[in-house]
């Protein structure tokens, strides 16, 4: 089914930084119940510097995609390399050193930090693992820290001092403490209010720039992945149905279910989500 | 801070409030009155494990035997023997053959009638069935039915106790039905004045007897109850507010707790059953060999302080004593009572010239039925000698079997003072008794035991052979003996209890309902009588 | 349902295998002195051999426990070493005891903790503290120094009720109240205490939770919002520490059985390891277990009724 | 002593929740600031204190026997009394401190080396040691203890620290359970998947991230097991079973009851000093557990409605026949632990018409959600209503102390929650908490009811309303629940809805069907509502007019269409400016990107 898709042909004219192949994930089911599909089968690739927008409704297995890639969820079949090396099938030791180029935000800002840890523990663990330590260490904090846009002295300050959109950005910090290749980021902006998410997302495209790290951008919110995405795949049930340009995805979807979503989403002008509505209306007759 | 205080004080203001009710109820709460006495329930301090005749224990246990079982003899209060089953007994010359004249009136209480054979086949059956005193019919080689009311006992060696023995368990006769049945454990069936009640009996809980109605001894002098309950209550403390609140109408206690006993209203009548002291087991020294040194064990002697635990622990409720003889037996010599006194500088002395004034290290039982007093004071006095005493925690049940396993040389022991003195050398003196853990022989005790049991018939020659060996166990130090420790019986106002000589529990037929105030002053009198086992050592 | 019941039945069962197997391994880990501790202090060394042999102290371990097992399985418990008393008929003559007391501990306990934690729950403040200050002294005091207090006060002083003793309730319901009521409070202060932390703190916790706003937003009475839904999402970890008590009060009973002298299973069992009447502790333990088991599956059952998630079809 | 020595009351999750949000430093301060707290540990520290400095600060040597002082009460050498064998019972009180508290120490130390270990390497890792670790913690569980520590003391002697050492393995399923639900609990915490994606060793994690979570809790359950274990040591002694050559205070306890009524006051130090030690150690847990749930240490305030003022409230109350709903000048606030209370929402003030949807728009913090609690009289406890008033269909709610208000509830006013599944009573079915409220207010019958919901059920669009109707809340999908709730809330056919943010947990696609259920609702019943959202979408889509809240404050309110074309307050515009809408796609606005595109 990958190959009916229409972008997939184009990303191999790039070399990839992640190729998702045919990947299934499975919950062991309850009490002898089958297991559960959360994956059917999916393939995508990222290549340096873009971001692959990944939209989706609860339970399409969007956040299980994503964790599948960090290693935080069973890979029941399928590959998936990174720069040419597998992830899958590797012992803990091996995974964690091959995968220190991909690197995570996620979606709650409040408990992706640990609590008891100051920022600057925070930040700093992560590059322990790899050594480096003592004054290195601080000069970095202090480098992510500005990077992005935090004051330097937050560091001896621990989170819950710290508003979500700030503590989002201490998230990415410790994300980018380790120069990573690609960052998953499993709907990194749906907790924080409005004009908070916002400016996120225009750090998340400014860091972008500058590092040129690659993004799997994970969410529900077709307008967020499609202000911060170059591609999008638009997952339903554990299954692709539709990978495009974000251009193509969100304003002339092909897939029926695409098409459902963007009419769904409302707009704030209260005349054009008036036509959005009748759209809908219009699309479940012809559904029904 | 407020919330805390409340806390806090609330605790404490509970703690105290208890510790006030306690102090003040010992005035408060006096006995309650009992106006019918048709029921008497009994506190017992055991449990018996077999109501089989042959599998009897005594002391502590004959209360639960006695209802059902009439025994050949009967032992009265003051240790002398009078009839019961048999009429009439008597002893050959040479010790060897006794013969015993029984009733025919009898019959048990399935309807079997009581004869010699019947007589027979129980003495027979306690001698072979393995039950823990059958020793004491060891030595019977045969038993001759004369005639249906007379049988007579061969026995193989002499035994001055043979009679004290059938008016004890070897006595208890009971319905040869039962031999053949499957509830000789648990159903007793005998001729005794009352008929275990198994529909009303809890075991471990109350065992409750009804009185027969045909029993053949209607003119008995003992006082009948329609019911007789009996309840094991092991616990002092228990036992104590069971008689206080009225649950039971008598039981025995420990002498420390007779003047909470007297405050509260019950009567207490005292009695002496047994010795305290050290069990020197060890006289040979094979465990430790300073223990071999007469000196050694003499200066133990003089170590504790004996008066002051007296009084310390039993309140003063004994008489000390240096010899393990009861003092109505034939061996008996008020001297030994203060052949030692307390004197540590001549305990050091006697230490010295052993060869240990620097002492020497021995390893002693401890247990929770020991009194914690008695066993700070004795290691401390023995320490202050220069033995080091190196505790080692037993629990309750496994004290006397290890003692009996000869694992300790050296113990604090509660022995019962058997009411004849052939009881306490058989049991106690000689290289075949239980009790002598180690098998210590001394000559001249053997040869007086030799010279008693030839003039069985000379009761002076008799007497001097057994005094003969109390004082060399005395000189020799074969026991480190404190005082004889006065049994407590309490009874409610209106009856009165007297207490058996040499036996922890009075016997059934000892209680008596008396119309008048409750008696105060119960005989102290033993006479020749039955071995038997003390209550707090050996059943805990 | 059936299925369930059948499959933790089967885990009760495979519960009384090891539970028995390993009591009977330690029980037998030192069986020396036993013979004579049956016997007495007169026995000689014959009637001791002869003793072990008839009690087959002699044999293999695991031959003996064969025997036992197989036994046990035909329901043949055996008889005890120490009072040559069936041993079914021993445990059966005092579980009514010890039920009376558990039992009553626990009905009493369900009942006071509830309303206690109810009350401190809901009205804070000086409720809240009484509740805290009684939760501190029940758990401090030991219970048999309250069962002492106990009995010098009302059993000897006022004489409202008997010191000693159990009455059974088919001779005198009455007799069996008043012989039950002093040990049930002794023991109940400490149960009481834990208990109603855990119903006060699990009321608060449901009381905060979304739907209860939701359910008074609907103009539903506060006591039926109350009583009829807090009470109910706060009664499963309730149930939880309940079966908990049941199973500690079953051996920790023994304390207060003693103080009352109370012929109960946790005496018996003190008493029968100690002496080491190896056929009895089985027996005790036997039947505790079972006990235990059809407890947790009722608590399991009375769980599914009340939270119909835990339920299984 | 606890009735049942070996149970412990199972700590609720949310300590372990708490034990989370606490850092260490306040957490300490917190539990140094409740006097309760201050109290145990000063307590605890002075036995402890006294207890290892006992061989120093003893007056007497414990066991040194003077027979001629034995019972004698307290006097000027022998503070607290000699006892029975006459030795000093001060020094004997403190030397037995030592012991007991070494005694259980030991059982403390193993249950929680035991149950820490186990609960790790279960809760972490799972799998085969997971089950074999949680059927042996329920084998332990389900035996009666007691029986156990009679048996083993059997088999290995009254050897104190044996006992207690068994005692410890005994009672570790407590700390196990504890720790593994803890361990479980944060192995799915976001931050220690972030530490694994950081390429942090299992080891690491375990030190860094889950002891710290557990430490709190473990704490708390170890001083319950010490009370336990100081309670099991003097009721084995107290039952015969110690160990007569360990004095500890169940030794002299022991001791004390055996000479009970020749010197009752032996009984009292052993029994005051266990009895403050676990009473101490309790209150700490308690303080403890206090702390991690931060409960304010100042007594809460009865909350609700209590209005200081009225003063505004009759002044400015509007007769208008054409308001549904009036809130004037509405302020509520807190109470902190200074005095002080916390004003969340202050002065505002809006209309709602009859027939009108009215968006209360906001960010968090803004206030909205307290404000359609107000409405609702619904504030959580201790909240306060400083000043202002709400008037529905003329009549001032909060006149009487909230009695008019709650009388409405249900029948006039309906509520419609944001979470779905979270609002409807797990333990009853759909269909039951439907019909009760219908059966209060309209007097129907039960039968009635039922046909009357399940209509309703069909009404707002659930394929299966008799099925439904007898499903429990889980047994629902979320977009399901919420149809169901509003179905609860036009039951009894109010005139007034109150929606807090009713779509924003649900699916996109969801949203726009329960939107438009709203709307059509609105439509055929006349409704008046208040819907508090965040989303500007969502306003455009329902609302006819709108408050924009910030900081508990009114900043601007109009109708939908003027304020979302033409906002006037900066903080509007912003707002509004920061929706994505019309904004072009990153495919299109990356222009480096773009070009890359082009060049495939």
């Amino acid at each position: 089914m990958t190959d009916t898709l229409p972008s997939v042909e184009n990303s191999h004219t790039v070399e990839n930084l992640l190729t998702v192949e045919n990947l299934v994930v499975e919950f062991p089911g309850r009490r002898r119940r089958a297991p559960f599909r959360a994956l059917k089968g999916v393939s995508l690739d990222i290549a340096p510097g873009e971001t692959l927008g990944l939209v989706g409704e609860s339970g399409s297995g969007k956040t299980t995609l994503g964790r599948a890639i960090l290693g935080l969820a069973p890979v029941t079949s399928g590959s998936i390399t990174f720069e040419g090396r597998p992830l899958v099938g590797l012992g803990r030791a091996q995974r964690r050193a091959a995968g220190r180029d991909v690197q995570a935000v996620f979606q709650d800002p409040y408990t992706s930090l640990n609590p008891a840890m100051s920022i600057e523990d925070i930040l700093t663990e992560p590059l322990t693992v790899q050594g480096v330590a003592g004054r290195d260490a601080r000069a970095r904090v202090r480098e992510l820290l500005d990077a992005v846009g935090l004051p330097a002295d937050a560091g001896a300050r621990r989170p819950n001092e710290f508003s979500g959109g700030q503590r989002q950005r201490v998230a990415i910090a410790r994300a980018l403490a380790l120069r990573p290749r690609l960052i998953v980021c499993d709907e990194p902006v749906s907790a924080l209010d409005l004009s908070t998410q916002a400016r996120v997302l225009d750090l998340f495209i400014d860091i972008q720039r500058r590092t040129g790290v690659a993004y799997l951008f994970v969410s529900h919110d077709l307008m967020v992945v499609r202000h911060i995405s170059h591609r999008i795949a638009v997952l339903y049930r554990g299954e692709i149905v539709e990978l495009g340009s974000g251009e193509q995805v969100t304003d002339a979807p092909e897939h029926p279910y695409t098409q459902r979503l963007l009419a769904a989403s409302p707009v704030s002008d209260p005349h054009e989500q008036r036509l959005r509505r009748e759209q809908r209306w219009a699309q479940a007759a012809r559904a029904s | 801070m407020q919330r805390h205080i409340r806390g806090t004080a609330g605790a404490a203001a509970v703690l105290l409030a208890g510790a006030a009710a306690l102090s003040g109820c010992a005035a408060t709460g006096g006995a309650v009155e009992k106006d019918d006495w048709s029921s008497l329930t009994i506190a017992a301090v055991a449990e018996p494990t077999s109501f089989d005749p042959a599998q009897a224990a005594e002391a502590n246990f004959a209360q639960y035997y006695q209802p059902v079982f009439d025994t050949l003899i009967r032992r009265l209060p003051d240790g002398e023997l009078a009839p019961m089953l048999a009429t009439d007994w008597r002893l050959s010359d040479d010790g060897l053959t006794a013969t015993l004249d029984l009733r025919d009136d009898v019959t048990f209480s399935d309807g079997t009638a009581f004869d010699a054979e019947v007589a027979e086949l129980n003495l027979e059956r306690f001698r072979d069935s393995g039950g823990p005193f059958a020793a004491n019919l060891a030595n019977l080689t045969d038993v001759v039915v004369v005639d249906d009311d007379t049988i007579r006992l061969e026995l193989s060696t002499p035994d001055p106790d043979i009679f004290q023995y059938l008016g004890n368990s070897a006595g208890y006769m009971a319905s040869p039905a039962q031999f053949t049945g499957d509830a000789v454990d648990t159903q007793p069936i005998g001729s005794g004045p009352y008929e275990l009640d198994r529909r009303q009996t809890v075991t471990g809980s109350v065992y409750t007897y009804v009185k027969r109605a045909d029993y053949w001894d209607q003119d008995a002098r003992w006082d009948f109850f329609e019911t007789l309950a009996i309840k094991p209550m092991l616990d002092p403390a228990a036992r104590m507010n069971a008689l206080r609140s009225g649950e039971v109408d008598t039981g025995i206690i420990e002498p420390k707790s007779i003047p909470e006993a007297e405050a509260a209203g019950l009567g207490v009548s005292t009695f002496q059953v047994n010795w305290y002291g050290l069990a020197i087991f060890d006289r040979d020294g094979t465990m430790v060999p300073a223990l071999a040194d007469v000196r050694v064990r003499r200066a133990i002697s003089y170590a504790i302080q004996t008066d002051a635990i007296l009084d310390a622990v039993e309140l003063g409720h004994g008489e000390t004593t240096d010899q393990g003889f009861n003092t109505d037996s034939e061996a008996y010599l008020p001297g030994l009572d203060e052949a030692y006194t307390y004197d540590p500088d001549r305990a050091r002395k006697l230490m010295a010239q052993a060869g240990y004034a620097d002492g020497f290290e021995v390893t002693m039982p401890s247990s929770s039925n020991m009194d914690p007093a008695m066993l700070a004071a004795v290691g401390q006095d023995l320490a202050a000698i220069g033995i080091r005493v190196t505790w080692r925690e037993v629990a309750p049940a496994d004290f006397i079997p290890a003692l009996r396993e000869g694992k300790f040389a050296l113990s604090w022991m509660s022995f019962a003072q058997p009411p004849t003195a052939w009881g306490t050398v058989s049991r106690f003196l000689l290289p075949t008794s239980a009790w002598n853990v180690f098998k210590t022989r001394d000559d001249r005790i053997e040869a007086a035991a030799r010279t008693a049991l030839a003039n069985l018939d000379d009761p002076e020659v008799y007497d001097a052979a057994v005094a003969e060996i109390n004082r060399v166990t005395v000189q020799d130090a074969w026991n480190a003996i404190f005082y004889r420790v006065e049994q407590g019986v309490v009874t409610r106002a209106g009856l009165a209890a007297e207490g058996q000589a040499g036996q922890a529990a009075p016997s059934i037929y000892n209680y008596s309902v008396d119309s008048g105030a409750p008696e105060d002053n119960a005989p102290e009198s033993n006479a020749p009588e039955n071995n038997s086992t003390d209550s707090n050592s050996t059943d805990g | 349902m059936w299925s369930f019941i059948a499959r933790r039945l089967a885990g009760g069962i495979l519960l009384l295998v090891v539970a028995s197997s390993l009591t009977y391994l330690l029980m037998n880990a030192n069986s020396g002195g036993i013979a004579l501790r049956i016997l007495g202090d007169q026995a000689t060394a014959e009637q001791i051999a002869a003793k072990e042999a008839e009690l087959g102290l002699d044999r293999p371990v695991l031959e003996r426990f064969g025997e036992w097992a197989l036994g046990a399985v035909r329901g043949d418990l055996g008889t005890s070493w120490f009072t040559s008393e069936g041993v079914w008929h021993t445990v059966f003559s005092r579980l009514p005891v010890t039920l009376s007391l558990v039992v009553g501990t626990v009905v009493v306990t369900t009942i006071v903790a509830t309303a206690l934690g109810v009350l401190a729950a809901t009205r804070r403040g000086r409720v809240d503290r009484v509740v805290q200050v009684l939760s501190v002294v029940g758990a401090a005091a030991p219970n048999f120094w309250i069962g002492l207090m106990l009995v010098v006060g009302f059993a000897l002083t006022l004489r409202w009720f008997p010191a000693t003793g159990f009455v059974s309730p088919a001779v005198s319901a009455a007799g069996w109240a008043a012989s039950i009521t002093l040990p049930i409070v002794a023991l109940a202060l400490g149960s009481v205490a834990a208990v109603t932390q855990q119903v006060r703190s699990a009321f608060i916790e449901v009381e905060g939770r979304d739907y209860v706003r939701t359910l008074r937003s609907r103009g539903l009475g506060e006591r039926t919002v109350l009583f009829g839904h807090v009470l109910r999402g706060a009664a499963t970890p309730a149930l939880t520490v309940l079966a908990l008590q049941f199973v500690g009060l079953l051996g920790g009973a023994v304390v207060v059985e003693r103080v009352f002298a109370l012929p109960g299973l946790g005496e018996t069992i003190a008493n029968a390891t100690t002496s080491g009447d190896v056929p009895l502790v089985m027996g005790v333990v036997v039947v505790s277990v079972a006990l235990v088991v059809v407890v947790n599956l009722v608590i399991d059952i009375l769980a599914g009724w009340i939270n119909p998630k835990a339920r299984v079809s | 002593m606890s009735a049942a020595p070996l149970t412990t009351a199972p700590l609720t999750t949310a300590v372990l929740r708490a034990s989370e949000t606490g850092a260490d430093r306040s957490l300490t301060r917190r539990l140094l600031r409740n006097p309760l707290g201050l109290t145990a540990i000063v307590l605890l520290g002075l036995i402890v204190l006294l207890s290892v400095l006992a061989p120093w600060i003893a007056p007497h040597d414990p066991n040194h026997v003077d027979l001629a002082v034995a019972f004698d009460p307290p006097s000027a050498t022998h503070w607290l009394g000699a006892d029975s064998a006459g030795r000093d019972v001060l020094s004997r009180l403190l030397t037995g401190g030592r012991l007991t508290l070494l005694g259980a120490a030991i059982g403390l130390t193993v249950a929680v080396v035991v149950g820490l270990v186990s609960g790790l390497v279960a809760g972490y890792y799972g799998g085969w040691f997971d089950t074999l670790s949680d059927l042996s913690t329920s084998l332990v569980m389900a035996l009666p203890n007691m029986m156990i520590l009679l048996a083993i003391r059997v088999v290995v002697g009254p050897s104190l620290w044996i006992t207690m050492a068994v005692f410890g393995l005994l009672i570790s399923p407590s700390i196990y359970r504890l720790v593994r639900s803890g361990v479980r609990q944060v192995r799915g915490e976001l931050y220690v998947d972030a530490a694994r994606v950081s390429g942090l060793s299992d080891a690491r994690i375990i030190a860094r991230h889950v002891l710290f979570v557990v430490r709190a809790p473990i704490i708390i359950q170890a001083a319950i097991i010490g009370g336990i274990a100081i309670a099991i040591q003097s009721g084995l002694e107290f039952l015969g079973l110690g160990d007569q050559t360990v004095p500890t205070w169940g030794v002299m306890l022991s001791e004390g009851f055996g000479n009970l009524y020749i010197a009752p006051l032996l009984i009292l130090w052993p029994g005051l000093a266990i009895a403050l030690t676990i009473g101490s150690l309790v209150l700490f847990g308690n303080a403890l557990r206090d702390a991690l749930e931060d409960k304010p240490a100042a007594p809460r305030l009865r909350g609700g409605v209590a209005r200081q003022s009225t003063a505004t409230a009759t002044a400015t109350a509007t007769a208008d026949d054409d308001v549904a709903l009036s809130v004037r000048g509405l302020t509520v606030g807190y109470p902190t632990t200074s005095d002080a209370l916390k004003t969340v929402i202050e002065s505002v003030t809006f209309d709602v018409r009859r027939g009108e949807i009215l968006g209360l728009v906001g960010e968090s913090g803004s206030g909205k959600t307290q404000t359609a609690w107000s409405v609702l009289g619904l504030l959580p406890r201790g909240a306060v209503v400083e000043s202002g008033a709400i008037v529905h269909d003329g009549v001032d709610l909060l006149a009487d102390a909230g009695r008019t208000q709650r009388g409405l509830l249900g029948r006039r006013i309906a509520y419609v929650p944001q979470e779905p599944m979270s609002n409807l009573d797990p333990y009853f079915t759909v269909g039951h908490q439907l019909v009760a409220p219908m059966r209060k207010h309209l007097g129907l019958g039960r039968a009635e009811a039922r046909d009357r919901a399940t209509q309703l059920l069909a009404h707002v669009g659930i394929p299966d309303p008799v099925r439904t109707m007898k499903a429990y809340p889980h047994e629902i999908s979320g977009g399901m629940a919420q149809r169901v709730l509003i179905a609860g809330a036009v039951s009894c056919d109010p005139d007034l809805i109150v929606a807090d943010e009713p779509t924003t947990a649900l699916d996109v696609t969801v949203q726009a069907e329960i939107l438009d259920l709203l709307r059509s609702l609105q439509a055929e019943r006349g409704l008046s509502m208040v819907l508090v959202t965040h989303n500007f979408g969502v306003v455009a889509d329902l609302c006819d007019s709108v408050v924009v809240l910030r900081g508990g404050q009114v900043v601007e309110q109009g109708p939908a269409a003027a304020l979302l074309s033409a906002p006037q307050h900066p903080y509007t515009r912003d707002l509004l400016a920061a929706t994505l809408d019309g904004t072009a796609p990153r495919s299109v606005s990356d222009a480096a990107y773009a070009e890359l595109e082009a060049a495939r």
